[in-house]
């Protein structure tokens, strides 16, 4: 089962993607999956992280099948 | 009765808030305090003339975000009923972007349920503003007022 | 825009303000927060059913006490507009007693004028409660609940 | 001119009496138009008061066509 990362607004415009499938057999860490996906080296602070549209922090880790997102401090309301 | 709409079509708040409560509240079941909060989008921001918004957000997560929200919040302030309506999509100067509805037996919890399910909302609904100003300019929002 | 009403008839708290908010302000003056109580009347009080409820006030001081606490919440959180609907007389269960509604650029100063109108309203403002329990006992409501 | 005087609520239940005139040419304190109002000696302490639909403390004093009211703690919103 394959991991699938979303990415949204502007961090999906620096990224040039809003979404991508990784694919592994294994545990990722959010730093890995961010690595792998944006094709950055550092995830920046102010990042914003969801594991299967629940907000978790940057040491969580994913498993296959799951849905990350990647996205930029919310700003509704 | 805990009730979210994410919608992309405009609404008028107070008649979504007659038809809400003539549908979902009975009249016998009629709390005593009612607080509700309206954010209307402006035509200006940063001091700059905004001529559109295009509110983007994460469909599933969204919902499901809003729904956690409003379940807190009805289980700490013991609340009859609540509401949370928000725009999606294009939004134009003096539209109404959100409603939040809360219905309680006492004024206290009504008043500080539904500010405090104004700010959650802000700091944690996945919305993300971009907004068009009058010379063109597109750019997204960086992070909302201070509450 | 400030605005009181105290009226011996019914209301409809959101129909008021659909009404009210299109006349009286224009779509390209909408402010950003709009922040709105109602308070219901219930059918209990104190542990005693409540049949219905005579609320006498003092005619001329009620209006221009209301007026003066619209006119000051105004100032003090420089709102743009505000708005006191309050029932005298009959009143039955499930009926709205009162509605404020304030309009201001932000939404905390929105949160902040409408409870603090409704706490001076409750506290200041010429109104006595009478109410008919279900045994027949008519009683003066001696104090308002808390904040 | 006379001082008008008024009652409300449990008050005027308790007095008797919604509305009652006092001449007077000179100024009255609120004790004395209190006394003469409502054959009571003593003003309770949780007895509100205004002159001229404003709200006044119980040392102020009440000039002749003045409009003073009493009334109980208010109960309304």
């Amino acid at each position: 089962m394959p991991i699938k990362v979303l990415f949204f607004a502007s961090l999906r415009e620096r990224i040039g993607q809003s979404q991508r499938l990784l694919e592994s057999d294994a545990p990722l860490t959010l730093q890995e999956i961010w690595q792998r996906s944006s094709g950055e080296a550092h995830l920046p602070d102010n990042v914003l992280m969801s594991v299967n549209q629940t907000y978790v922090d940057a040491n969580s880790l994913v498993q296959p099948g799951d849905e990350v997102a990647f996205f930029p401090p919310v700003t509704g309301g | 009765m805990q009730y979210v709409d994410v919608r992309e079509t405009p609404f008028e708040p107070w008649q979504y808030l007659a038809a809400w409560q003539a549908q979902q509240l009975p009249e016998n079941a009629r709390s005593g305090a009612t607080a509700v909060f309206v954010g209307t989008m402006r035509d200006f921001n940063e001091g700059d003339d905004v001529t559109g918004m295009y509110l983007e957000h994460y469909p599933g997560m969204t919902e499901r975000q809003l729904a956690t929200l409003v379940a807190e919040a009805a289980q700490r302030w013991s609340l009859d009923a609540a509401l949370v309506v928000h725009r999606v999509g294009e939004i134009l100067p003096a539209q109404p972007i959100v409603l939040v509805a809360v219905w309680s037996a006492h004024r206290a919890a009504a008043f500080e349920a539904c500010r405090h399910l104004m700010e959650t909302l802000k700091h944690t609904a996945p919305f993300w503003k971009r907004e068009t100003l009058s010379n063109g300019t597109v750019r997204w929002v960086e992070r909302n007022t201070p509450g």
